[in-house]
């Protein structure tokens, strides 16, 4: 690491520059910050927020939104608005680890096609195209079949289903790197090709990657929702906003708030993470116009 | 006399439906459409939609009930059981049984002829059971019903002779189901290979011809004109009244409600519980529904593992559930509360036990102090030497129906309210089975449809565990049961079977070897001009009377 | 130049049937890794089928035989041309998925289609005008892609279906029984198509050719239209080859919600049920549609841009 | 047809009226008062700050400067595609008596294309590439309804024959990437005349063209305006203007500085900027001169101020200048300055003292420096040969490094040849048998057009590319070439260090300016910590940055300061040879002229031997020692700097001299 001796004047000019940062940071952005620090709290301690999400109360089933139940509540009884906070658990649980797989997999994958020769890498990119064939769908069933259908099962089934795009973004990205001029002068410099490796490939080739990944997100999420209502999704005992969403669909006319709540929750859960994640893009490949 | 029960008899399997629910005709239920309306017209065509499709049409192989739905409009059978549980005579003019139970000799009408214009004949009745029983057939069902059956004999052209290796007193039940139906020998000889795809090549002698069939979509059943041979009982004779009866398969619950609010079908089946009253409210629908009868749906403690072994234990889970609030906000006051493991209008059913055990949180936690389950831990749960009172209660997501995932949500919040943990791991199909056959769960929930009282023995007689194709799910063992079922199985009179069905009925309660939980029905909604809708023993509905008032 | 061009074809079909095999290995592989005993789960929970019946299953379908011996017998079926029966239902895997295949392709096309014009219409109409405009297109398109393709189905559904009798509840019998699945899928489609469409938009009338032809006194919507889509459409087309892949996952959604047959029911019921010739029919059929869309895209990709040729030839 | 007077500049007959120029007699255009800014009301720049001018039909007007002077925006306004954020005010702006300013955009539309055309820069990128030549050109007959439909085809064919394009039939049906540079600059003329517009707005026209292509590209833009219509010709590049050009006008920082012929203009400039311009081209100087007179090198200026925006920059700004603005002053007959210090032809002008020099390996050459200077020194017959200018004159002196033996060969490159296989399969020789030999502490200038196969050669000296035939010998030592291992070579890497004409691709985007630079000096040994960062902020100190830029991301700096820190990290290894390729092409003049200056002072300073290659015969002239020429991957003449450029032997190096306006 780099000593810079503190001096005021350098420290004054790098405190501007973050300031000056800040200022131009666009509204969508800091909104979407805002919902996702409020989610993170959420997920971390639901109980600030809500009450017990499984405590019934059939009396005051299918009441629709009141000042008592911010969200109505379900045909049990339960505070639609408790189920959502606790909801918010499992399912960004669900949302990042599935993506955490997804890269963790396509890093894995894109680095050895990216550093193998020619015959490597047309092996594994030919391996990527197989798992790319198969929808999906099939992929996370066939998983969840083997693995059964519990919250880390459902998460690894997402995560290896969408391997392949990050193994082929992560492969371009390391090709497209190794090729370019600042390598060739590092070449020049007559560095070890580990310490070329480290130094300039692997930070370049992953930086678009954390892009990727919050759109990776949102796609995770959504897969997750709509594996729970196709009835193979997770049962945990608290409640997933897909599950949640699964369970309204016999109410849409009666009860639309059971269904909305969640339905909303999800949607602004992966706006707020895709404009944050499209504003990263912006600054990153504004700093490196490539 | 008594029956001499073999090891290797195969226990009569009754059918797990799906949906399916029989009913007898005694005390309420059985709600006939329109009665009040003038003479039936013939002619129009009905959509009927149901949110199961079959996933093989073969009478003799599928165990679906929704395939005996849709196939008894196209297949006749020997007997005709009422609604009270009588037989009247249908292609079989008349029968006797053997004193030992152990043959059956049935007269057949005549002038009876398959669609496809082959006679009806006692050589057709020996080639469809010798189809049910082929090895390659692999029938998943109709086998089970046909019992110890050892071969038919055909007399004369009207005279047949179906024979069983030990006395079976069930058979004339079983031969009034569409399952042993019959195929004309025609398809039988050519098409055996295509029965199980549905379409016109199941030529049957009912009232309708299957005219085609959309998988995923449709099927499409037109009147069969030289129909003259409906059974004793039923509402008129003749060909049936509606020229095309359309079964559409619309598993989404809230498209089905829509469809028929929506006027895009005539019949809704399995209307949801939520949706009963804005039906009812609606004055162009009526709504139809026929309580099941069988085995209700409960949930049955493994008796032989961890601390449901303690009978206290398991009535403290009896009593610690508030069983009529959770079925009236999960079902809307549809379905009724059970209070014996057979639904109320199965014969032999018990009246005496309602109300013999109600709700009571206070005995249930005095009762879990007694068993010695004292100390509490930091989530609520009772402990005992250090160990949580936690159950294992297994799920499988892809065959919920129901709402028996939220039924459970509410059970799992009462029973923690007692400090007792359940714990609801989900699993796909594969593991379940195994988790069934190896009894690897304290809780596990059950609900079959038979209008047979018979049910008892397959669910609580020590030798019908599920490995040997019963239902014996809390691994229950007295000996008087045993001795109880056995005796009702073997005899047709009615005292002996009350008795023995009714103690054995207030023996599983009291030994809390069952909790019941509630009687599905069976509702259907039905636009107002559907006329003469009814319903049979297992509440499926019956469309050959059925007639659409031109107004 | 020809035999250069054939021997490049040639290439990507042998990668193409290298792929479906592939495809069909692992899938092979990893359903038998599904633990449970297969003939019971094949009768599901519920069957009452002897010890007997079950037998004979086995044997029948060779369950007994080695796993390998199983593979093999399976690949020479294939090759031949038969895909075996299904366990479950007893008929032939080609009848099943052949009867089911055509509404979820034709799903699938019309939701494509739609969702093309939805997010042209929304790009061309936005790109290099006003911030104002960009920001509000691309808002809805970030809404549509964030929202689950079923749950926008149940809204159309009660909305379109139920409250205003518009359109037909369920069933895929006429075109008009169409328009609202394909309307469901194709939103979230048209999201992630509209963002790149647009950026390839913008990107395209940044260049100096744009402003010739502005220059010329092309007004800005000819310029969009005539230059900047044709520059845009190489990386479209790139995604929404990649779109067909999983577009099969919303489409078994959306034909649950609308009650519409299809393959979707067929592929969730094959797996759960270890329905193996089943699976592995929908298995080829997806490795078909892979490499037949991802060779449509090459060629269309080509024909777009014609400095792709050479690359297309040497790959 | 005008003829060239062997000093370049044609001279014209009377402007002939354009031939239906009878129909709208007043085809002027007029523009006065112009403003221009950009942003709104918060952050307002202003790009174009009062610009007046008028054009005559037949008549051309060359706006030159640097980028960022405002005549782009200008010539863009003038078309209406000033961008839809900019703000427009003039007092006039109006051609043909049609005011510009008012236009509805449906009459916009009619205008652009109609009445006034735009010939951009680059035509591979300035013609649509997915479309074929006909498309673009009937695009423009279409819009405008020139011909009917019918005869669009055959007036296409005519268009492309009048531009001087052969066989139009086939070239129509091809894509700009299937044509040469030259045939695709004059497809996109065509493209702009197709409607016949009256006034022709030519935005660096022949900037992206090797030198002998742009003569023939100028010479067609010549014809048109002789053929009645009026010209705006934009350029940075004073060779391309002087050729072209009826009058010059010269632009800073959105400002008219100077106006006149160009033989005012150029021979006798008044305005101090234009007299720096002037000197920064290379080849108006004897080679070894110093060449940047300007002081600052800072880019982030405040221009907005209210005195003369070149004060900051100005030898001879005094308070006067800073507070004031001076106005456009009569300095001669149509010959207008605006500055409080007119600069007087002949004035001595204070350069900074040249870098010693070693002069060319013969002595005779020392000698003879100071004729050559008078002699040689000619742009395109500006500088009459009579009056030679007076420059302190350029001493020779000793390189300062002891211990580099002069007589070692430091580099030897014998027999290099490198084939790549083109897309349609055919092979294409690179480079093919090229032999040279560098001393230390040499310049060899390898000069020659696009695709002559100097930066093949280039990257095989730097072994980044492997070479099909000969070898690569450096310090006596196998350097690449015949399976020569990236692990043998390494130890020596530090040795060899090179400048790219795009620094930023060669600087890793996460770093800052200091980690650039101390990555290099890590290299040379110099341990972690103060030591190592002292002598990053000292290698920035030589070549004139502040170390306020250490925190700086190479993005936020201007071109020429990125090139210093490439320079700064290319010496931090104290390397013996120095490959710089194309290291000013794109950088502005009094720019390059510093770049080139600091060069010149790190090679003196540090002995370094120099593979300097570029396409800008000047550049090369004024660095090298000794001359490489190549054309199509071959050496067609070598020889010491004087000899080759004075006497070519071979005519291709001649007709290369005679397009870059040097006179032998």
């Amino acid at each position: 690491m780099r000593t810079v001796d503190a001096s005021p004047r350098v420290l004054a000019v790098r405190a501007a520059g973050a300031r000056r940062r800040l200022a131009d940071v666009p509204v969508p952005v800091l909104v979407a910050a805002v919902v996702l620090a409020v989610a993170v709290v959420v997920v971390l301690a639901p109980g600030l927020v809500a009450g017990s999400p499984t405590r019934t109360d059939p009396v005051q089933a299918l009441r629709g939104p009141s000042w008592k139940h911010l969200f109505g509540t379900d045909q049990l009884g339960r505070d639609t608005f408790s189920r959502v906070a606790y909801g918010a658990r499992p399912s960004l649980l669900l949302g990042c680890g599935a993506t955490a797989v997804s890269v963790a997999g396509g890093v894995l994958l894109g680095l050895a096609a990216g550093f193998s020769g020619r015959v490597g890498d047309q092996v594994l990119m030919r391996v990527t195209d197989m798992v790319l064939a198969l929808p999906p769908l099939l992929v996370a069933l066939v998983v969840i079949a083997v693995l059964g259908s519990g919250t880390v099962n459902v998460l690894v089934a997402i995560g290896v289903a969408f391997v392949p795009p990050y193994a082929r973004m992560v492969r371009a990205e390391v090709m497209l790197v190794r090729r370019s001029g600042y390598v060739e002068a590092a070449v020049g410099l007559g560095l070890r090709r580990r310490v070329l490796v480290v130094r300039h490939v692997l930070p370049n080739a992953l930086g678009p990657l954390l892009v990727l990944a919050t759109v990776g997100f949102g796609t995770s999420l959504i897969y997750a929702s709509s594996l729970s209502f196709l009835g193979l999704g997770t049962r945990p005992p608290a409640p997933e906003w897909g599950a949640m969403l699964s369970e309204s669909r016999d109410f849409l006319s009666s009860a639309w708030w059971i269904g909305l709540f969640p339905g909303l929750a999800v949607t602004t859960a992966v706006v707020a993470i895709n404009v944050v994640g499209r504003h990263l893009q912006a600054t990153f490949t504004g700093r490196t116009r490539r | 006399m008594r029956f001499t029960r073999t090891r290797h008899r195969l226990l009569l399997l009754v059918v797990v439906a799906l949906t399916a629910f029989a009913a007898c005709g005694s005390s309420g239920g059985g709600s006939t459409a329109g009665q009040a309306s003038g003479r039936p017209v013939s002619g129009g065509s009905l959509t009927f939609a149901t949110d199961t499709e079959p996933i093989n049409f073969d009478i003799h192989v599928s165990p679906q009930d929704v395939t005996a739905l849709i196939q008894r409009n196209v297949f006749d059978s020997l007997v005709y059981q009422d609604s009270k549980g009588a037989f009247h005579p249908w292609l079989a003019e008349s029968w006797e049984t053997a004193p030992d139970l152990r043959s059956y000799t049935f007269h057949l009408r005549t002038g009876v002829r398959f669609s496809d214009g082959t006679a009806f004949d006692a050589e057709a009745v020996k080639l469809n059971f010798e189809h049910v029983v082929a090895k390659t057939t692999k029938s998943q069902f109709a086998a089970s019903l046909l019992g110890p059956y050892t071969g038919t004999e055909v007399i004369d052209p009207t005279t047949v002779k179906v024979s069983f290796s030990q006395p079976f007193a069930p058979f004339l039940q079983a031969a009034s189901t569409a399952y042993l139906g019959f195929y004309s020998p025609k398809a039988l000889a050519e098409n055996a290979g295509k029965l199980s795809a549905g379409g016109p090549v199941d030529v049957g002698t009912g009232p309708f011809l299957f005219s085609s069939y959309t998988k995923g979509q449709s099927v499409v059943l037109t009147r069969n004109p030289a129909y003259a041979w409906a059974p004793k009982g039923a509402g008129h004779s003749g060909p049936a009244y509606l020229d095309r009866l359309t079964i559409r398969f619309l598993r989404e619950n809230s498209v089905r409600v829509g469809a028929l609010n929506s006027g895009q079908i005539d019949v809704a089946g399995s209307l949801p519980p939520a949706n009963v009253k804005a039906v009812e409210a609606n004055r162009s629908l009526q709504v139809l529904r026929r309580d099941a009868s069988g085995g209700n749906y409960n949930i049955y403690p493994n008796t032989t593992r961890g601390p449901l072994t303690d009978e206290r234990v398991r009535k403290a889970l009896q009593q610690g559930i508030n069983i009529d609030q959770n079925v009236r906000t999960v079902y809307f006051g549809q379905y009724k509360r059970a209070w014996s493991p057979v639904g109320a209008l199965t014969p032999s059913y018990n009246p005496a036990l309602v109300g013999t055990w109600p709700y009571d949180a206070a005995k249930a936690n005095r009762l879990l102090d007694e068993a010695g389950w004292t100390g509490r831990d930091a989530g609520g749960y009772r402990t005992k030497d250090g160990k949580r009172l936690s159950l294992r209660w297994p799920i499988v997501p892809s065959l919920v129906r129901e709402q028996r995932d939220i039924l459970g949500q509410a059970i799992q919040e009462d029973l923690h309210k007692i400090g007792v943990e359940i714990v609801r791991p989900s699993l796909d199909a594969g593991t379940y089975i195994d988790a069934i056959y190896s009894g690897d769960y304290d809780l596990l929930d059950l609900s079959w449809a038979r209008f047979e009282p018979d049910v008892l023995r397959l669910a609580f007689h020590s030798k019908s565990t599920a490995a040997n194709g019963g239902q014996n799910a809390s691994y229950f063992n007295d000996p008087d049961v045993d001795r109880w079922t056995v005796t009702g199985e073997g005899t047709f009179d009615t005292s002996v079977r009350n008795d023995v069905y009714a103690k054995t009925q207030q023996r599983v309660i009291e030994r809390a070897a069952v909790i019941p939980v509630y009687t599905p029905s069976y509702i259907v909604g039905a636009a107002s001009y559907v006329r003469d809708l009814t319903f049979d023993t297992n509440a499926w509905p019956r469309f050959y009377d059925v007639w659409r008032d031109k107004k | 130049m020809i035999v250069r061009l054939l021997s490049g074809v040639a290439k990507r079909l042998l990668a193409a049937v290298v792929v479906m095999v592939g495809a069909a290995t692992l899938a092979f592989g990893a359903l038998h890794l599904i633990p449970g005993d297969q003939v019971s789960i094949l009768l599901g929970p519920n069957s009452a089928a002897s010890p007997e019946v079950r037998a004979q299953i086995r044997s029948d379908y060779g369950f007994d035989r080695p796993l390998v011996v199983q593979y093999a017998q399976y690949l020479s079926n294939v090759v031949r041309g038969r895909l075996g029966e299904s366990y479950q239902q007893n008929q032939p895997v080609s009848a099943l998925i052949g009867g089911q295949v055509w509404p979820t392709l034709q799903l699938a096309a019309a939701a494509l289609g739609l969702a093309l014009v939805i997010a042209a219409v929304s790009a061309v109409a936005t790109a290099g005008r006003r911030p104002a405009w960009r920001s509000l297109a691309s808002a809805w398109e970030l809404v549509a892609v964030s929202t689950p393709a079923f749950w926008t189905g149940l809204l159309l559904l009660t909305a379109f279906s139920f409250q205003l009798h518009v359109f037909p509840v369920a069933g895929a019998q006429d075109l008009r029984s169409l328009v609202l699945p394909a309307l469901a899928l194709a939103l979230s489609l048209a999201g992630v198509l509209g963002q790149v469409l647009r950026e390839g938009l913008e990107t395209a009338l940044r260049q100096p050719f744009a402003t010739t032809a502005r220059a010329r006194g092309l007004s800005q919507l000819a310029v969009t239209t005539r230059h900047a889509f044709r520059h845009a459409a190489v990386p479209l087309l790139t995604l929404a080859g990649w779109l067909t892949g999983t577009l099969v996952g919303g489409v078994v959604a959306v034909e649950t919600v609308f009650g519409r047959p299809g393959i979707g029911a067929l592929i969730l019921l094959a797996v759960s049920t270890k329905d193996m010739p089943v699976v592995m029919g929908i298995v080829l059929l997806c490795g078909l549609i892979f490499v037949v869309t991802s060779l449509l895209v090459d060629l269309l990709a080509v024909v777009v841009d014609p400095r792709l040729r050479a690359e297309a030839v040497a790959v | 047809m005008t003829t060239t007077e062997d000093d370049g500049r044609r001279t014209r007959p009377a402007p002939r009226p354009h031939p239906d120029a009878g129909a709208d007699q007043d085809q002027r255009l007029v523009v006065d008062g112009l403003e221009v800014s950009f942003g709104q009301r918060g952050r307002q720049v202003h790009a174009v700050r009062g610009v007046s001018f008028t054009i005559d039909p037949g008549r051309t007007l060359a706006l030159v400067g640097e980028s960022g002077s405002g005549k782009s925006v200008t010539a863009r306004t003038i078309i209406g595609l000033a961008g839809d954020r900019a703000n427009v005010t003039a007092r006039d702006l109006s051609f043909g008596g049609q005011d510009l300013t008012a236009l509805s955009p449906a009459q916009w539309r009619a205008v652009r294309g109609g009445r006034i055309a735009l010939i951009l820069q680059d035509a591979l990128v300035s013609l649509d590439p997915l479309r074929t030549v006909r498309a673009e050109i009937a695009e423009t007959l279409r819009t405008h309804r020139t011909v009917p439909r019918a005869q669009i085809d055959e007036r296409v064919h005519s268009l492309l024959a009048e531009v001087g394009i052969p066989d139009p039939h086939r070239r129509a049906r091809q894509r700009p990437h299937e044509l040469s540079g030259g045939l695709r600059q004059r497809a996109l003329i065509a493209s702009a005349i197709a409607a016949g517009p009256r006034l022709l707005i030519a935005d660096e026209p022949t900037t992206a063209l090797d030198v002998t292509v742009q003569v023939q590209v100028l010479d067609l833009l010549g014809r048109l305006t002789d053929a009645g219509s009026s010209l705006l010709l934009i350029s940075h590049d004073l060779a391309v203007v002087a050729r072209l050009a009826d009058e010059i006008a010269v632009m800073y920082a959105g400002l008219i500085v100077e106006r006149g012929t160009p033989g005012q203009v150029l021979d006798e400039p008044h305005h101090p900027y234009t007299r720096a311009l002037i000197d920064a081209v290379p080849s108006l100087h004897a080679r070894g001169t110093r060449l940047s007179t300007t002081a600052a090198t800072g880019s982030d200026l405040d221009l907005a101020g209210p005195g003369c925006p070149y004060a900051a920059r100005c030898r001879l700004a005094d308070d006067r200048c800073r507070t004031l603005r001076p106005a456009l002053a009569e300095a001669g007959p149509g010959h207008q300055v605006a500055c409080w210090h007119p600069v007087s032809a002949d004035a001595p002008l204070v350069l900074l003292p040249p870098a010693p020099r070693r002069p060319a390996g013969s002595d005779v050459i020392a000698a003879g420096e100071a004729a050559a200077i008078s002699e040689a020194v000619a742009v395109s017959g500006t500088v009459r040969g009579d009056s030679p200018r007076a420059l302190a004159g350029p001493g020779p002196a000793e390189p300062a490094r002891a211990g580099r033996d002069e007589s070692d060969v430091l580099l030897r490159v014998d027999g290099l040849g490198k084939r790549f296989r083109a897309p349609d399969g055919t092979w294409h020789e690179a480079a093919r048998d090229v032999t040279f030999a560098l001393p230390a502490g040499r310049t060899l200038g390898l000069v020659g057009e696009s695709g002559s196969g100097k930066t093949t050669t280039a990257r095989m000296v730097l072994g980044a590319l492997e070479p099909d035939e000969g070898t690569v010998w450096f310090a006596g030592q196998r350097w690449n070439g015949q399976g020569v291992a990236e692990k043998s070579r390494r130890p020596h890497r530090r040795r060899v260090q090179a400048v790219y004409q795009d620094p930023l691709g060669s600087f890793d985007p996460r770093f800052t300016v200091e980690r650039l630079v101390a990555e290099a000096v890590a290299v040379a040994g110099v341990p972690r910590g103060p030591a190592r960062r002292a002598r990053v902020v000292d290698l920035l100190d030589t070549v004139g940055l502040s170390a306020r830029l250490l925190d700086r991301r190479p993005l936020e700096l201007s071109g020429g300061q990125r090139q210093r820190v490439a320079l700064a990290r290319a010496i931090a290894p104290e390397p013996d040879l120095l490959v710089c390729d194309e290291p000013v092409s794109a950088l502005d003049v009094s720019i390059q002229a510093q770049i080139l200056d600091l060069l010149a002072d790190l090679q003196a300073g540090f002995g370094l031997a120099v593979l300097f290659i570029s396409h800008d015969l000047g550049v090369i002239r004024h660095v090298s020692d000794r001359v490489l020429v190549m054309k199509d991957g071959r050496t067609v003449e070598a020889g010491e700097a004087e000899q080759v450029l004075t006497a070519p032997a071979h005519d291709y190096t001649r007709t290369l001299l005679a397009s870059a306006g040097i006179r032998p």
